[in-house]
């Protein structure tokens, strides 16, 4: 076998799965860099325009123009999600780590506080971080970064435990090899398979959650459009100007959906039955 | 619902919080509550006093003593007939800190008022003696959130002084509640009206409905989902949008009321920036409050610049005269007041959908005129929060309704120091404020509130935009209902058609 | 298993007093005043003050914890700042009201998607497979509000089928309470189905690939008596970890489907006592619900040897 | 070829096997089996002996299907039977038996239902009777409780009991042909032995027929009747099993005999040093599973072991599955603690402290399964190169030059240097594990089962390069393996462990010659041999008579 790591099978799923991924990064980057009118721009005339030529996906109730707004939340929403799910990868794996290898009384209180906070609605965990750090996108990428690391540090701690019991770490303890050497060589990177797998998954929940607080009036704060608080905003209007709702919880479907097929066929991939085919 | 059924069905918002009148209250409790029992004084519509259980009040000419004459043949909801004994009972639990009456502070001497006496000297006559004169006296007695100090029953508490449940006068008794989903109430057959149509909280009330429900739904989509299917018949506060789906829906008519609720922009005038006279009015100019009015309440709401609400006895021309909106005229004082682009933050919330809408208009307008607003958005806690520490350059701000332009003024003027919260300190201006609360003269006091609606304008310490509506939509069987400025549902108004 | 049952009770006790102090802490670390938001823009400072010291919120702080820590001890959440009942028998009542929701429509939903599952794996590659997986997945990327008022929609309004709003007993009036839950448990339902169905397919995989189910098939055994008894048992393990898991999540309330269908739930009530500051609510939910996710966890865990004998609890 | 002929119970005719889109994997297999015989079909692995075997039970996985040839049980063609008729026929007439005996019994039902399955769907008996027969079987396979082995899982038993159980479920139902894929690999040779003899006894007593799945040859030849041997998806030679034995015709065949280990000259071993490693007296206990309030007994794996092992000796531990071998190795090289005793590497202690730099460089393992203890993210080269970064004073071309020596000793081309190890074969996964144990030029290697893992042409090449590289490099090593025959070429001294003792140690002669202790006897006499006969050709040859056989069953 070739070392086509992510060359990925030519499955339908995974194709059209990168197809949609592909779509939303493009839309995402040049969302950033350029969009049809001002996403921000209030145009009193033109509030509640059904989808036409000039507006394309119609206007909103303070006539901004969606398509605009859709766009400029593609970048927003996309890089909570990252950041998000970057963070919470990050933090949970270092911590994972940790417990993994100091084990004992480190364990147990990693445990029992990763325990509490899985135990802990999201809800409120989003809430308190917000009005501490002032209800915006840093806040929200926090919030959401602590409700989903202990999931990755619950990962990676299972992880390291059985690594710690696989031959090649062993076989690296044999060679002379320092704990904190090996942990760094072999534990490490072999955790990031799974995690891998685990993030992909997590970007799909982090689009929802910020959606869900959106909804509950916790979200990014408006005007800066996001397709959550986009489509919480359009609540008022579902059967005035359903175009408001349909198109950024369009967007949503179609990236969780795109993910989610992607992801599983990234899973695949990393699947060590797969592998040893 | 079954034709020939005979109960309003009406949606509230939350759950009420308690039976107890101006105990552990909100909106929604005192609008519950306030179906059930009645103070001595109550609310006309155009936010002046009128009596309801007196008869007639004389106030003594040092302004010191009231002497209220009940009307009698009033029953309460268990039989009894009320008389002076009922009131002294009543006004004797509120003034006891135990009860935790919101509206104790306003008559035991810490506030405004201190009550020295009360007595009866016969069964249809109560005499109240004040320390001093007080303008304010019987508005307060009438404030809704104070429960209008209303006369209940001794029977309302048990022997161990614990709350059972509200035996008033009220057109409505209270027949259930189950938490978190409903409030039943049911008609008071014996209940003594007064002559004449419902003015406000007073007025003649004969309810013809048997039974009324308040359904508890939190979700506005929710509630407009419920009325237009026919599962609740009222809901006194749709939004705007919600007005344009539902005008063309034949089943359902939607009837309008300018309320007495201040929607404001603040300014922190202690603010290094914002104590710029000129930024401000540069800032009142740049905005125009018409099409902020329209486009806020998509044309339900008039626009006002004054702290008088529009529905208010006292709202005149003179309040009528408002900012300008010119942005020319704002560049000019821009430059005047020295401002070079510095950052401002203006604060709204995402609970009330009019404050957070007013703050995006306004920042558009602003930003036009060159001024660099930004906007956070708080949730209404944080804000609140906010508010009362004074720890803000910029907020829209929705004031709760006051009745009397006295407390309108009252809510935003007052000293920093002691108050953080207020807005306005200018000292004549607070002198003003302290004599129309006094002065018992109407003609008195409408000059006072030009003299302060013309300093207001000048000095700009907040910019009043619109008092905002209320827009009741409810299903055509019901007739009779009537939004007014007070913001509470009255279902003694209504019966059901056919 | 008694023995396990005890050393993961006795393990939980640090978690629950790790929520315990943070809740207490981190909602006190939120600006907001609950006497402000009780009484409004309209409150003088004297009744504010008034509020404070009967609330007793005008305690220092370790004084208020040490108060309620004693309470806790006693069994006593603690009266609610907005409404004065007691906490307990309150969040008991919501609880009640969002189990009854969760309970049915997980219930439900693996009934729906565990089948479902199971076909697409056992006929992996065809059609059918396509068909589940797209639809799993489908369902599984749409937000649960925005179905919610999709459903509300359609059923409640557009076809007037079903109440909309609302929620009864179902000890007052079985008929009626069932045909309030029925949308809210639909939109649950439909969220859940992806979640689980990807997970029962993935597993019944797993499973057809083992010895055992080709020496079933060796035997002689029809494809029905194979996938029923062979694979089922083994593939359902599993997934029924992670059907608990989710029950242990939405048991701790469904705020957003609550909020959509006017449920007075769990959920409900720690939204509006967050908005509302109400202290000794918050706290008192909180716990709950990181009991009940212990609970739940443990007696997932518990059941879990009926499913996989190889495993003893 | 000879092909079906009347007589046969099964005949295969031409059968073409392909998997998804036309590629092969066996075409013109054609052979038959006739009923109360034994055919055995062997080949290396991947040879498609196993898709041949489920092709009879029109069980192929997924995308492999038979594109062309016949099947003929009984008279009907197998391939052309529909569904329902086939699975009359599975179970009752064709029963099987697969290689893995810890996955082909169901985890999730008891031991009573899943022997009761095949009884009830295939005959008509009442459940009284089902029971009393299935407790006979189960009796009959030595089962000591069959009561209460009817309510147990699968999983409270050992591999080799439920080996036993899996096939009393396929016996039950006395089919006319038992298919058995690899029916022992994964289990040790004592029991191995007791498998197959049950198998056989059975099904003499049923008159059923046997297609006998294997790569291990001496095993066949002791039981079959016949052989088949496969290579490459094709059928290279057949026929009677002594006739194969005496003259292998094909090439490979031959390959697969001389590939048999065995029996090297005893070598000179220098005595006059001192031992690399001494291990006085050692225990090592495993601590038992902990309750909250209670610590749990240990486990005693290794109790009381003393040994000492020269420069350039080979010490070989064997034993049975179980009976610390492993753990002896671990404790030596220090992966494990052990709870008492010595261990003295050049005379000098290494117990508390870890031991010395020198003692962690000087000791290396080459652990059982090559494949688990290869990073999977690693190159070969870096895998290698790994050991050298704790050296001293090397430069980075050294120490390229280094690694580039030992892959050519281990007989791996420098292209190899950037493979991942997921792109290697078996064996070649097992010569990197031995490039990595030595590159360090280790005094001595603990080599825990090192080929136990590989099959039989694979093995051969292992054993031998192990034996140049001592040759090369004069490391000491402890050779650990339950495989005699392995053993039996390697070795200088052998050790014998039973339940964690060492019962018999002495020279690799004396030992397997003059074996002291029954224990040794008992192992010695399970395992056939295949001896090479002067004039070309292999016997069969059973150790120590039939003593010990008797002893087990
Ligand atoms: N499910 C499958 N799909 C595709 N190819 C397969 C599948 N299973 C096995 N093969 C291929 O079929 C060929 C024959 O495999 P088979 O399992 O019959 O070998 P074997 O002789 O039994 O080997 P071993 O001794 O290792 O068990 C191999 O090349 C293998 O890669
Ligand atoms: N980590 C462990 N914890 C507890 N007991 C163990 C552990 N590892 C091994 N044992 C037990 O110790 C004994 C010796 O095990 P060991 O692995 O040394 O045997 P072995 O001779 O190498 O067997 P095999 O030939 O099967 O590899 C066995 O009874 C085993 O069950
Ligand atoms: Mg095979
Ligand atoms: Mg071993």
């Amino acid at each position: 076998m070739t070392r086509t790591w992510f060359g990925l099978p030519a499955s339908p799923g995974a194709l059209l799965g990168g197809l949609l991924i592909g779509v939303l990064l493009l839309a995402a980057g040049l969302g950033m860099v350029w969009t049809p009118y001002d996403p921000l721009a209030i145009d009193f005339r033109a509030r509640l325009q059904p989808p036409g030529p000039e507006h394309w996906l119609g206007t909103d109730e303070f006539g901004r123009d969606v398509f605009s707004r859709a766009l400029a939340g593609a970048s927003t929403s996309v890089s909570i999600s990252l950041f998000t799910v970057a963070a919470a990868t990050v933090a949970g794996m270092l911590i994972g780590l940790a417990a993994g290898y100091l084990r004992g009384w480190t364990d147990r209180i990693v445990v029992s506080i990763t325990d509490a906070l899985l135990a802990f609605p999201g809800i409120l965990l989003a809430l308190g971080l917000l009005a501490v750090l002032g209800a915006n996108k840093y806040g929200i990428i926090l919030a959401l970064a602590l409700a989903y690391t202990p999931s990755v540090v619950r990962v990676v701690r299972s992880n390291v435990f059985s690594l710690r019991e696989t031959g090649f770490v062993e076989a690296s303890r044999v060679m002379g090899n320092g704990e904190l050497f090996t942990m760094a060589r072999h534990v490490l990177p072999n955790c990031i398979a799974p995690v891998t797998v685990l993030a992909t998954g997590m970007f799909g929940w982090v689009l929802l959650s910020e959606s869900a607080l959106s909804f509950l009036g916790l979200g990014v704060p408006p005007p800066a459009p996001t397709w959550g608080n986009m489509l919480a905003a359009s609540r008022p209007y579902m059967s005035q100007a359903p175009w408001l709702g349909i198109y950024p919880g369009l967007c949503i479907a179609l990236t969780l959906l795109g993910i989610n097929l992607l992801g599983d066929a990234v899973r695949d991939r990393l699947d060590p039955r797969m592998r040893r085919i | 619902k079954a034709a020939g059924d005979d109960t309003v069905r009406v949606s509230l918002n939350a759950d009420i919080r308690s039976t107890t009148p101006g105990t552990n209250r909100d909106d929604n409790t005192d609008a519950v509550v306030l179906h059930v029992v009645e103070g001595l004084v109550a609310y006309r519509e155009n936010g002046s006093v009128g009596p309801l259980l007196a008869e007639s009040v004389e106030i003594s000419p040092d302004g010191k003593t009231y002497t209220f004459h009940l009307r009698s043949g009033v029953k309460f909801h268990n039989g009894a007939t009320m008389t002076a004994d009922d009131v002294l009972w009543s006004w004797n639990r509120y003034m006891d800190p135990a009860t935790e009456w919101r509206c104790l502070s306003e008559f035991d001497g810490r506030g405004r008022a201190k009550v020295e006496a009360i007595e009866a000297p016969d069964p249809q006559t109560v005499v109240v003696r004040l320390d001093a004169p007080n303008a304010l006296f019987l508005s307060t007695l009438a404030r809704p959130d104070c429960g209008m100090t209303g006369i209940l029953h001794k029977d309302s508490v048990a022997a161990d002084g614990s709350w059972i449940g509200p035996v008033g006068t009220g057109p409505y008794m209270l027949a259930d509640w189950r938490r978190g989903e409903a409030i039943t109430l049911r008609r008071f057959a014996d209940y003594a009206s007064l002559p004449g149509d419902a003015d406000g909280f007073t007025g003649g009330k004969s309810p013809k409905v048997e039974t009324v429900e308040f359904l508890v739904i939190p979700d506005a989509s929710a509630a407009k989902a419920a009325l237009v299917s026919g599962a609740i018949d009222l809901v006194p506060d749709i939004s705007p949008a919600d007005r344009e789906e539902l005008k063309d829906n034949p089943d359902i008519e939607i009837v309008a009321a300018e309320t007495m609720g201040l929607n404001a922009i603040l300014f922190q005038t202690r603010d290094p920036l914002m104590g710029n006279q000129k930024l401000r009015q540069a800032i009142a100019a740049s905005l125009d409050t018409a099409q902020i009015v329209h486009a806020v309440t998509d044309g339900n709401s008039v626009p006002n610049n004054s702290v008088v609400p529009t529905a208010s006895a006292y709202y005149t021309d003179v309040q009528r005269q408002g900012f300008t909106y010119d942005p020319a005229r704002a560049q000019a004082l821009l430059q005047e007041a020295g401002y070079a682009g510095e950052k401002i933050v203006m604060l709204t919330n995402n609970r009330y959908q009019s404050s957070f809408n007013t703050a995006v208009f306004a920042q558009a307008m602003m930003q036009a005129v060159g001024i660099n607003v930004e906007l956070e958005v708080l949730e209404w806690g944080t804000q609140l929060d906010r508010y009362s520490s004074g720890n803000y350059q910029m907020m829209a701000f929705p004031y709760s309704a006051r009745l009397d332009p006295s407390l309108s003024f009252e809510s935003m003027m007052g000293n920093k120091d002691e108050q953080p919260r207020k807005v306005w300190e200018d000292p004549e201006a607070l002198e003003l404020l302290a004599r129309s609360m006094v002065v018992t003269d109407d003609a008195e006091r409408q000059k006072i509130f030009d003299e302060l609606h013309r300093r207001l304008i000048d000095q700009v310490p907040m910019i009043m935009l619109f008092n905002g509506s209320d827009l009741a939509a409810f299903n055509s069987r019901i007739e009779g209902y009537r939004p007014w400025a007070a913001s509470k549902p009255r279902l003694w108004t209504v019966s059901i058609a056919g | 298993m008694l023995r396990f049952a005890l050393t993961r009770i006795a393990l939980a006790v640090p978690t629950l007093l790790i929520v315990a102090v943070s809740v207490f802490l981190l909602i006190r670390l939120i600006p907001g005043d609950p006497a402000l938001l009780m009484l409004g823009d309209m409150a003088d400072p004297h009744s504010l003050a008034d509020f404070r010291r009967s609330h007793g919120l005008d305690q220092p702080l370790p004084v208020q914890f040490a108060l309620w820590l004693g309470n806790l001890a006693a069994g006593d959440l603690g009266r609610s700042i907005t409404t004065g009942q007691e906490v307990l028998p309150l969040i008991f009542d919501r609880f009640l009201v969002s189990a009854t929701i969760v309970v049915v429509a997980v219930a439900l939903a693996s009934l729906v998607a565990v089948p479902a599952g199971m076909l697409a794996a056992w006929r992996q590659n065809s059609l059918t497979d396509l068909a589940v997986v797209a639809g799993a997945t489908l369902l599984l990327s749409v937000p649960s509000f925005w179905l919610g008022l999709l459903l509300l929609l359609l059923f409640g309004m557009k076809l007037g089928w079903l109440p909309v709003v609302g929620y009864v007993p179902f000890g007052q009036d079985f008929g009626a309470a069932l045909a309030y839950i029925v949308l809210p448990v639909a939109t649950l339902v439909l969220v859940e189905v992806g979640v689980i169905a990807r997970m029962a397919r993935a597993s019944t995989l797993e499973v057809l690939r083992l010895d055992y189910v080709t020496h079933a098939r060796a035997k002689g055994l029809s494809e029905l008596a194979v996938m029923g008894r062979h694979v089922f048992w083994n593939a359902f393990a599993p997934t029924w970890t992670l059907i608990g898991l989710i029950l242990g999540n939405l048991l701790g309330g469904i705020a957003v489907v609550e909020t959509v269908f006017t449920i007075p739930g769990l959920g409900r009530l720690l939204v509006d006592a967050i908005f509302a500051r109400d202290y000794p609510v918050i706290q008192g939910c909180l716990l709950f619900i990181a009991g009940v996710y212990i609970v739940v966890n443990l007696v997932v865990d518990l059941l879990y040897p009926v499913f996989d004998p190889r495993v003893t609890a | 070829m000879t092909t079906g002929t009347d007589d046969a119970l099964l005949s295969i005719e031409d059968l073409r096997l392909e998997a998804g889109l036309g590629r092969v994997i066996a075409e013109n297999v054609a052979f038959a089996v006739r009923p109360g015989e034994i055919v055995a079909v062997v080949g290396e692995s991947g040879s498609g002996k196993t898709m041949v075997a489920r092709a009879v039970l029109g069980l192929l996985p997924p995308p492999v299907v038979a594109t062309a040839g016949r099947i003929v049980f009984e008279g009907r063609d197998l391939r052309t039977l529909p569904g329902s008729a086939m699975r009359r026929v599975r179970g009752a007439r064709i029963g099987m038996v697969f290689q893995e005996p810890m996955t082909s019994l169901n985890p999730a039902l008891t031991i009573g239902r899943q022997l009761d399955e095949g009884l009830r769907l295939h005959t008509s008996l009442r459940s009284a009777e089902r029971r009393e027969r299935i407790v006979a079987m189960l009796g009959r396979i030595g089962i000591d409780d069959p009561d209460r082995c009817l309510a147990a899982y699968p999983h409270e038993f050992s591999g080799g009991m439920r080996q036993r159980i899996m096939l009393a479920s396929v016996m039950l139902l006395k089919p006319a042909l038992l298919v058995a894929d690899e029916p022992t690999t994964a289990l040790d040779a004592l029991v191995q032995r007791d498998v197959l003899e049950l198998m056989v006894e059975l099904t003499r007593e049923n008159g059923t027929s046997v297609l006998l799945i294997s790569h291990d040859l001496s095993m066949v030849a002791r039981y079959a009747d016949r052989v088949v041997v496969m290579y490459r998806g094709r059928i290279v030679e057949q026929g009677a099993t002594d006739a194969i034995l005496l003259s292998p015709r094909h090439d490979y065949t031959r390959k697969l005999l001389e590939a048999l280990p065995r029996r090297g000259r005893a070598r000179a071993v220098p005595t006059a040093e001192g031992a690399v490693i001494e291990v006085r007296n050692l225990t090592v206990d495993y601590p038992g599973r902990a309750g909250l309030f209670r610590k749990g007994r240990p486990k005693r794996a290794v109790d009381g072991v003393s040994l000492s092992v020269l420069p350039g000796e080979t010490v070989a531990v064997v034993g049975g599955s179980g009976s610390g071998k492993t753990t002896l190795g671990r404790a030596i090289i220090g992966l494990i603690r052990p709870s008492g005793g010595e261990i003295l590497f050049r005379g000098r202690s290494v117990m508390g402290g870890g031991g010395s730099r020198e003692y962690r460089h000087g000791c290396q393992i080459v652990f059982q399964d090559p494949y688990s203890s290869l990073d999977p993210r690693m190159q070969v080269g870096a895998i290698v190169a790994e050991p050298l970064r704790l050296v001293p004073d090397l430069s980075a071309a050294e120490r390229a030059e280094r690694v580039r020596r030992v892959l050519s000793d281990v007989g791996l081309d420098a292209d190899y240097a950037d493979r991942f190890p997921h792109q290697l074969s078996g064996g070649q996964r097992q010569r990197v594990a031995i490039a990595r144990a030595i590159v360090r030029r280790p005094a001595f290697v603990v080599a825990d089962e090192p080929v136990s893992a590989l099959d039989m042409t694979v093995q051969k090449q292992i054993l031998r390069l192990f034996g140049d590289l001592q040759e090369r490099y004069g490391f000491a090593c402890l050779f650990i393996s339950h495989d005699l025959a392995a053993v039996e070429q390697v070795a200088d001294r052998v050790l014998v462990m039973k339940d964690g003792r060492i019962v018999e140690a002495g020279s690799r002669d004396d030992v397997f010659d003059r074996p002291q202790h029954p224990y040794t006897r008992r192992l010695l006499s399970a395992i056939p041999t295949l001896e090479p006969l002067p004039e070309g050709g292999f016997r069969l040859s059973v150790r120590h008579g039939q003593e010990a056989l008797s002893a087990v069953s």
